[in-house]
């Protein structure tokens, strides 16, 4: 199970993430999950044998402010979320345009769960042929 | 076929190899293929690393939206007479990964396919099976033969006494 | 003058054979030395067969030029030694050969192949001017540029240019395109300028670009068997020594960097061969 | 028929005339039909002169006073330019160059020994053919040339009617020089072709123009002095007043004095760096008298002086600093990217080459020093009038801008690699010779490592602006190029001269150069008589069918030529195909960039502010060395 | 005199998708000036699958296949952090001897994937001969691999609540016989790595970071730890690991010869591991049944070749998840990789790329 | 300075390590998963295998009764073998040859 989850918001999320940088925490990732009403943003932070985590909750649609600033490394993954949810990231120091990960032909923020495919897969008709 | 100048193709195969959305685990194998205990060069196969230089062009993986213009791109640039080979399931079907949302299915869908070669991954000995194929389609291309797309033929069994097709070995 | 002609058209007809044996067996030689078995000898005749037979793709009409070009002068430098024609010329022809390939490759705009065009001219640079000390020590020793000269020899230049010939050696790894001066373009695909040089050849125009190869090779071992020019057995011998040995050097070198090629040709095997070319200066029966 | 001193008088005559003809007219369309007639009958007098040389003529008691009187007159107009920009140190320099004529006017009595006034031997011949034809082909140029560049000259600018005046005049005074035996006369042209360079540096009349005319006017002005200072002494030594006369007493002082004048002329380092700054002159310019004639004075003159020498320790000095000239300006044309700049310094390279080659002074050296005065001039004087051709067009003179030109002006480009393989590639001359000068400086074997390296690195630049010049695209179309009849005729003829010169290289060796050498050397050593003749066997002429059956199977190939054969070029698979971009791939964000390689300039390592203060450190070492022979 | 004009302009190239120093598809834009790299900007995606996706449509169970299949050379490792994560989820207590057998596969995993990209690494520098050694050697832990799991690439090893398959005495006593032969070859390549002057030539100083570089960009990994952070999930004694103990392989200089002394010595370390849990494999079952639907959020790390992968599992107590959450070792790693780029040369970019031991489908998923 | 030497020089001197496929086959080792039969006769056809086949590579009809199979789409990982409740599935070691 998760533990040492800190709620925070757009607000402040760069304060917490600030804080974070000095006190020697290594960012590991961030994830996105689609909780079908808002996305769910978890900021993944390790330092001494010990993870912790923020947990940014926004509508879909929100201007996240991007932590790129801060932990360079976060571009990456920022612009992957990008492309993958439609998240929009607020001063990405290095901007993919939402053509990071995929191509212009591409279907557009799949990991989303309006994504028909899940819907079948709710429905239990899964179908393998595209 | 005795002594031919299409034989000369049959003889000294290079391949380039591109990855299109393998795991990697069809691409080693055929690096392995190339290392002393197979040894490729043993007929003549070279690893080249442009599609200019080649004959046959080996794909491992499943074809997502941006890699098939560079899989285009370099089918393009490959002088004729030329030979596609399909790695492994992923290169045949799409494989496990056939319905993500990035895949638009096995090589076929974006070039023409000469050989498929089953296995996730193929062993080193399938690579070598499905070269010597390919190696033959390019003879034959080379004399100037119609060559027929390759299918991917599947397997039923039935109850007895109806038999088992021989597509297995 | 019929005598002459023969041997023409025999060095001409013979010399790419040689060649395309010589690259068979170093093919194979380098797959026993890494525990494969390695293609057919004849793999190099294979090869080149294939690419004439291959669709000639180019992505101009200049660039074709330069590859005859390319073969045409290596032709010629192989005449002009068989005649026993000036030697300064033959290197000069020979460099220009060398030299047709690389403005072939910088005629495209392709990336690789112009990086590659350019890496060729550094490596010129680098053993041009042991090729040209070369050529001054034996005009040292036989008081002549004629390469016709060195026949008349009573004692093999290797005894008087031993420093030259090491250096020389050394020349010959990069000509031959072997590790660690594999830099502009490489046996092995795995490089990352792809194939150099000759990247934007296909087909018969890359045939050619081989067969160039294949003269070349027999060239530079026929160099190194004229330091043994009275006991030619012995130099044929050593010749194939050098060529297993330039073998054995390319299986156990890293490449280099270009750089560092420029810089070390320019010091340790140019010292040696001046060394050696003092030397020969202060011998009393050469020089002014 | 005409005789000897009216030839010379026409060879100086008639340009100085038509100059002063042209600046007279004030239309451009006379002007230009002045200067053509002009350059037409000095290329006509050039040539009837040497068929009817060799000769030399000795002039009256007038000469000696004219000369004088002409002297000082050009010395005050250099004082005067001097003086308006404030260059003290050039007007310290004239005014010492003033006190030297002077004394030795004053001081050194009766000039007993009579000595030709004006030679035209073979060796001036060459230089009068060098002068009249290659000069009047570049002068035709240089008026298309003008008509385009006054268009786009600043507002300072001197106008085209002085610059024809001093450019047509430039050809008799550059005559004048290579005929004159007389020191005072030679010191007459020799400030007088000074002054032409100044003038048509400053042509522009920017701060940069005038700058660098002045630093062109300082350099030489000390070679000047240098050249007064050597008639000085040398009228001392036994009333000598020619050159002859100091080949025939051996006096080593005036010849080491004449060397650093010759050194300053043809820009050899340390003294290098006015002909880089020549390079603002409007092109014909510089292929005039920066690389076809006017450089060539210095190395003329040693060349002239040095089989006198042959064998001295001076002459041992002189080709180490050319042979360091040669390697070291090779070394930094690679760094340069600027096509003038490259020219130029491969210019210096190569006189630096015949200067090294003269020093040797072996009748090998000697017959390569002239193989490479003549190709050099025709194909350098090329290079630059393409390099003139394309900067108009394409507003750069950066190697880098000249890729694809072989679709927008196929004519100059080819012209311009014609040129630049006759630089480097058998069996053309410029090759031929350097193997000679490599044969030849077996002789000298500090020489021979400068000379290798120096090779080494010419290829190179060479090389890297060739592969520029043809990059071509693969969707070509070739429209036809617009260019005024007098440029694209002149580059034609240049062209054709050049690259049909280049091919009899062995031709005009074994019947010119080769008896010129044998003559001149009538007592060298056997060994180096053979040396010389074996150079003439350097070509079989049956090898070379093979480049032209490879010419023939490129054309046999181009004609059933398949254009689908064409294909897109390797970009790792990631090729963005658009006529307009044809070397463009899909880079990040899907986002089409052009492929793009610059060539190699190693600006670090081979940086020229930071290599060319050792360079002139050595060099100056040199120059001082050959004052050695002071002390003797 | 004028100045020189320094010419501005630089060379632009693409370095991949298609490089045959690459065996996978990475597009480097690179920045050039004299052979040397200003910039270098990675571009990805040719071999995104959307993995992530897929495995919120397919069921848990079969999730492990599909997972296994990001990468077919960190294969079992990844299903190992899956099936972690998902035990932890159902709390399963997997049994001891599963969990021994995951160390000895997660080592043998380990030790090919090291000499896999020790071979590419000779590869990149143009030493093929290496390359053949390495991968001939390499082969041997393939068989080992092949006789134990059945594939010679390491897929269906692994189950949620322990492994799929037992090994035998026999096995074990095979195995035991090859790990031998393994490290006598090793003796044949690696003082050759290790010693060679133009290897050395070619790794010593080339695209160093320093420590805290690594670990502002967050590296993980040989990368990390060659640049002196101790930083290997195996001490935290998953699997039994922490039965078996073992200290984090260190090196300081974080240069390309760093990295590969960190994964040569980590070579043996890993045989030193399998060893280990070979002699001490209890007996016990191998896998407990799974019984329901997970339920809850985890994250489960697990130590890959190269370096740290993170699993962020939400499952929602039906047989599928609601999302799957992948960050591998590489995409970690790859800021890193583009800070080491900029002031070396062309020569050496597939060399510093090739360092970090990228893996792109791992990467991309 | 030159340690691979040896090293080349001793594969020189033991040979080529090459397995020479296909002139030489090797057995492939037990327990190895080359491709997938059916008996067929056992076999219920019940479909379970197809329902947890994760590459979707099997399909089933009860009538009439058949079991299809895409080897090229079977990605040999054997949860087949180990869901079926006859143990009619079974993994043979060899390969499957490539199709044209
Ligand atoms: N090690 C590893 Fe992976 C994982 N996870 C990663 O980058 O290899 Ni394909
Ligand atoms: S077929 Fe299997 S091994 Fe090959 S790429 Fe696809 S998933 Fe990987
Ligand atoms: S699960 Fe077994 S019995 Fe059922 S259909 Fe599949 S193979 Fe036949
Ligand atoms: S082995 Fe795996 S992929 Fe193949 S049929 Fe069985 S379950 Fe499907």
């Amino acid at each position: 199970m998760l533990h040492n989850v800190t709620d925070v918001t757009v607000a402040t999320l760069l304060d917490a993430v600030a804080a974070r940088f000095p006190q020697g925490y290594r960012l590991i990732t961030l994830t996105c999950v689609d909780c079908v009403d808002n996305l769910e943003v978890l900021y993944h932070f390790y330092r001494n044998y010990e993870l912790s985590h923020l947990r940014l909750c926004v509508a879909k649609g929100t201007v996240v402010p991007s932590i790129s600033g801060i932990y360079s490394c976060a571009v990456i993954v920022e612009n992957e979320l990008k492309d993958l949810f439609g998240l929009t990231f607020d001063g990405l120091v290095l901007d993919y345009e939402g053509r990071f990960m995929l191509a212009a032909d591409a279907p557009v923020a799949p990991m989303l769960r309006t994504a028909p495919a899940q819907a079948a897969a709710r429905n239990g008709e899964l179908k393998m042929e595209p | 076929m005795a002594f031919s100048i299409h034989s000369m193709l049959a003889k000294s195969p290079w391949f380039v190899h591109y990855n299109c959305n393998s795991c990697n685990g069809c691409d080693i194998e055929l690096l392995a293929c190339l290392t002393p205990l197979y040894d490729l060069e043993r007929f003549g196969v070279l690893h080249v690393g442009n599609p200019k230089h080649a004959d046959i062009l080996i794909v491992t993986g499943s074809v997502n939206h941006r890699n098939a213009r560079v899989l285009k791109n370099i089918y393009a640039q490959l002088p004729a007479p030329h030979v596609v080979v399909a790695l492994g399931v992923c290169g045949s079907s799409g494989g496990v990964f056939a319905g993500a949302y990035n895949i638009l299915g096995g090589v076929d869908k974006v070039i023409p396919v000469d050989v498929f070669v089953p296995g996730c991954p193929p062993r080193p000995e399938a690579i070598i099976d499905g070269l010597v194929r390919a190696v033959g389609i390019l003879r034959d291309k080379s004399a100037g033969a119609a060559t027929v797309p390759a299918a991917t033929p599947t397997l039923t069994v039935t109850p007895s006494p109806a038999p088992q097709e021989p597509h297995v070995a | 003058m019929i005598g002459r002609l023969v041997l023409v058209v025999l060095v001409v007809l013979g010399a790419p054979l040689l060649g395309a044996l010589l690259n068979g067996a170093d093919r194979i030689l380098t797959a026993r030395m890494q525990g494969r078995i390695g293609p057919p000898l004849l793999q190099p005749f294979y090869d080149l067969l294939k690419l004439f037979r291959k669709e000639p793709l180019v992505l101009n009409r200049i660039q074709i030029g330069y590859v005859y070009l390319h073969l045409a002068f290596m032709l010629m430098t192989i005449v002009l030694i068989t005649l026993g024609q000036d030697m300064l010329l033959a290197l000069f022809t020979h460099a220009f050969s060398t030299l047709s390939l690389v403005i072939g490759g910088m005629s495209v705009r392709s990336p690789y192949s112009r990086i590659g065009s350019q890496r060729k001219i550094m490596q010129m640079l680098a053993y041009e001017p042991v090729l040209i000390l070369l050529v001054v020590g034996i005009y040292l020793r036989t008081g002549s540029f004629m390469a016709g000269a060195v026949a008349h020899l009573d004692a093999p230049l290797i005894t008087s240019l031993p420093l030259v010939f090491l250096a020389f050696l050394v020349a010959l790894e990069i000509k031959l395109e072997k590790s660690p001066f594999d830099v502009a373009t490489s046996h092995h695909a795995h490089q990352e300028l792809v194939k150099g040089i000759t990247i934007e050849y296909a087909g018969p125009y890359l045939g050619i670009i081989e067969l160039t190869h294949f003269y070349e090779t027999f060239f530079l071992l026929a160099l190194v068997t004229a330091f043994f020019v009275t006991h030619v057995w012995l130099g044929v011998l050593v010749a194939m020594a050098v060529y297993g040995a330039a073998i054995l050097v390319d299986n156990v070198c890293a490449r280099m960097r270009t750089t560092w090629m420029v810089r070390y040709m320019w010091t340790v095997p140019v010292a040696l061969a001046v060394c050696n070319i003092i030397w020969l200066y202060l011998q009393p029966h050469v020089g002014r | 028929m005409l005789t000897p001193a009216n030839y010379v008088l026409a060879l100086i005559g008639v340009p100085l005339v038509g100059g002063v003809l042209a600046c007279a007219v004030p239309w451009r369309g006379v002007r230009t039909v002045v200067v053509c007639l002009t350059a037409t009958l000095t290329a006509l007098v050039g040539v009837l002169a040497v068929i009817a040389g060799p000769f030399s003529i000795t002039c009256g008691a007038w000469s000696d006073p004219t000369a004088l009187a002409l002297e000082l007159l050009l010395i005050g107009v250099i004082v005067a330019f001097a003086w308006e920009a404030r260059a003290w140190l050039i007007v310290l320099l004239a005014l010492v160059q003033l006190g030297l004529c002077l004394t030795e006017q004053f001081s050194a009595g009766a000039h007993l020994l009579a000595t030709p006034t004006f030679i035209l031997d073979t060796l001036s011949s060459i230089l009068v053919i060098i002068v009249c034809v290659i000069g009047a082909l570049i002068v035709v140029y240089a008026t298309g040339y003008m008509r385009e560049h006054a268009a786009h000259a600043p507002r300072t600018t001197a106008g085209d009617r002085r610059f024809f005046l001093v450019l047509v005049g430039f050809l008799g005074v550059m005559n004048g020089l290579v005929l004159a035996n007389n020191l005072r006369w030679l010191a007459v042209f020799w400030e007088s072709t000074t002054l032409c360079s100044f003038l048509l540096i400053g042509h522009e009349g920017t701060a940069e123009a005038r700058a660098n005319a002045l630093r062109a006017l300082l350099i030489n002005a000390f070679g000047g002095v240098a050249l007064s200072l050597a008639a000085l002494l040398a009228a001392h030594r036994g009333g000598i007043t020619s050159l002859d006369g100091i080949m025939s007493a051996q006096a080593l002082v005036p010849m080491a004095l004449l060397c650093i004048a010759a050194m300053t002329k043809s820009a050899q380092f340390p003294f290098q760096s006015w002909l880089l700054g020549a390079m603002v002159a409007p092109t014909p310019v510089s292929a005039l008298l920066h690389s076809a004639t006017m450089v060539k004075a210095g190395s003329y003159l040693i060349l002239r002086l040095a089989p006198a020498f042959a064998g001295t320790r001076l002459l041992d000095v002189v080709a180490l600093a050319g042979g360091f000239t040669f390697a070291i300006a090779a070394a930094l044309a690679v760094s340069q990217s600027n096509a003038k700049r490259v020219l130029a310094y491969s210019t210096i390279s190569n006189l630096g080459l015949i200067v090294a080659c003269a020093g040797i002074a072996t009748p090998l050296a000697y017959a390569a020093a002239i193989m490479i005065l003549c190709y050099h001039a025709a194909s350098k004087g090329l290079l630059f009038l393409c390099v003139g051709a394309i900067e108009q067009k394409i507003g750069s003179r950066d190697i880098e801008d000249m890729g694809s030109l072989l679709y927008t002006m196929p004519l100059t480009t080819v012209i311009t690699l014609t040129g630049m393989l006759t630089m480097l590639m058998p069996p053309f001359g410029m090759l031929m010779s350097k193997l000679m000068a490599i044969e030849a400086a077996i002789e000298a074997p500090f020489v021979l490592l400068l000379v290798i390296a120096g090779s080494a690195l010419t290829v190179f630049f060479w090389a890297k602006w060739i592969g520029r010049m043809q990059t071509v695209s693969y969707h070509p179309h070739y429209p036809r190029e617009t260019m005024p009849f007098s440029m694209s005729s002149v580059l034609v003829v240049l062209c054709a001269l050049v690259a049909g010169g280049g091919v009899a290289s062995i031709l005009v060796y074994r019947t010119l150069i080769e008896p010129m050498a044998l003559h001149t050397f009538a007592t060298a050593s056997a060994h180096t008589i053979a040396a010389l003749h074996a150079a003439g066997n350097l070509l079989s002429w049956p090898v070379f069918v093979f480049p032209l059956l490879a010419a023939l199977a490129w054309l046999w190939t181009i004609a059933r030529f398949n254009p689908a054969h064409v294909r897109l070029p390797y970009l790792a698979g990631e090729n963005y195909e658009e006529k307009e971009l044809s070397y463009a791939f899909l880079s990040i964000k899907d986002q089409p960039a052009v492929a793009w390689t610059t060539s190699l300039y190693f600006k670090h390592t081979l940086n020229e502010l930071r290599i060319t203060p050792w360079a002139n450190l050595i060099a100056w070492l040199l120059v001082l060395s050959l004052l050695g022979v002071l002390g003797m | 005199m004028t100045t020189a004009a320094t010419t501005t302009r630089r060379t632009l190239i693409p370095f991949g998708p298609q490089h045959p120093v690459l065996p996978e598809p990475l597009h480097l834009r690179l920045v050039l000036e004299d052979e040397i790299v200003v910039n270098a900007l990675p571009a990805v995606g040719y071999i995104h699958r959307g993995i992530e996706k897929l495995a919120e449509l397919k069921d848990f169970q079969q999730n492990v296949f599909l997972l296994e299949r990001i990468c077919g050379i960190c294969s079992f490792i990844h299903s190992l952090a899956y099936c972690q994560g998902i035990e932890e989820l159902m709390q399963l207590d997997v049994p001891p001897r599963a969990k021994y057998l995951r160390v000895v596969w997660s080592e043998l995993n380990r030790l090919h994937s090291h000499l896999l990209w020790l071979g590419l690494l000779a590869d990149s520098f143009g030493f093929e001969s290496l390359f053949m050694q390495v991968w001939k050697t390499r082969e041997k832990v393939l068989d080992l691999e092949e006789a134990t799991a059945g594939a010679r690439i390491m897929l269906s090893t692994c189950a949620i609540g322990g492994v799929r398959r037992d090994l035998s005495d026999e096995q074990i006593a095979q195995v035991l016989h090859g790990l031998d032969a393994i490290e006598r070859d090793f003796e044949s390549f690696i003082p050759a790595v290790i010693t060679d002057t133009t290897v050395k030539h070619r790794l010593v100083g080339v695209g160093v970071i320093t420590q805290q570089q690594a670990h502002e960009l967050g590296a993980v990994g040989p990368v990390a730890r060659a640049s002196g952070i101790a930083r290997d999930l195996r001490v935290t004694g998953y699997a039994a690991y922490g039965e078996l103990g073992l200290n984090p392989v260190i090196e300081t200089d974080g240069d390309c010869y760093a990295r590969t002394l960190v994964r040569v010595r980590e070579l043996h370390q890993s045989l030193l591991l399998i060893r280990k849990a070979l002699k001490r494999l209890p007996a016990t079952p191998i896998a407990v049944p799974v019984k329901g639907n997970p339920i809850g959020e985890v994250v489960s790390r697990v130590e890959q070749p190269r370096g740290e992968v993170l699993y962020y599992l939400k499952a929602n107590g039906t047989k599928t998840l609601e999302r799957v959450r992948v960050r591998t070792p590489t995409f970690a790693n790859i800021p890193a990789l583009l800070a080491m780029l900029p002031g070396n040369e062309l020569a050496d970019v597939p060399v510093i790329t090739l360092a970090i031991d990228p893996c792109v489908s791992c990467t991309e998923r | 300075m030159f340690p691979f030497v040896t090293t080349i020089l001793r594969a020189l001197r033991r040979g080529p390590a090459t397995r020479r496929y296909p002139y030489e086959v090797r057995p492939p080792m037990a327990g190895s998963r080359g491709h997938l039969v059916n008996e067929p006769d056992t076999c219920i056809y019940c479909g379970l295998c197809v329902r947890r086949c994760p590459a979707g590579a099997l399909a089933v009809t009860r009538e009439p009764k058949s079991w299809t199979l895409d080897p090229y789409r079977c990605i040999l990982c054997a949860y087949c073998v180990e869901v079926c409740p006859k143990k009619c599935l079974r993994m043979e070691p060899s390969h499957v040859r490539a199709a044209s």
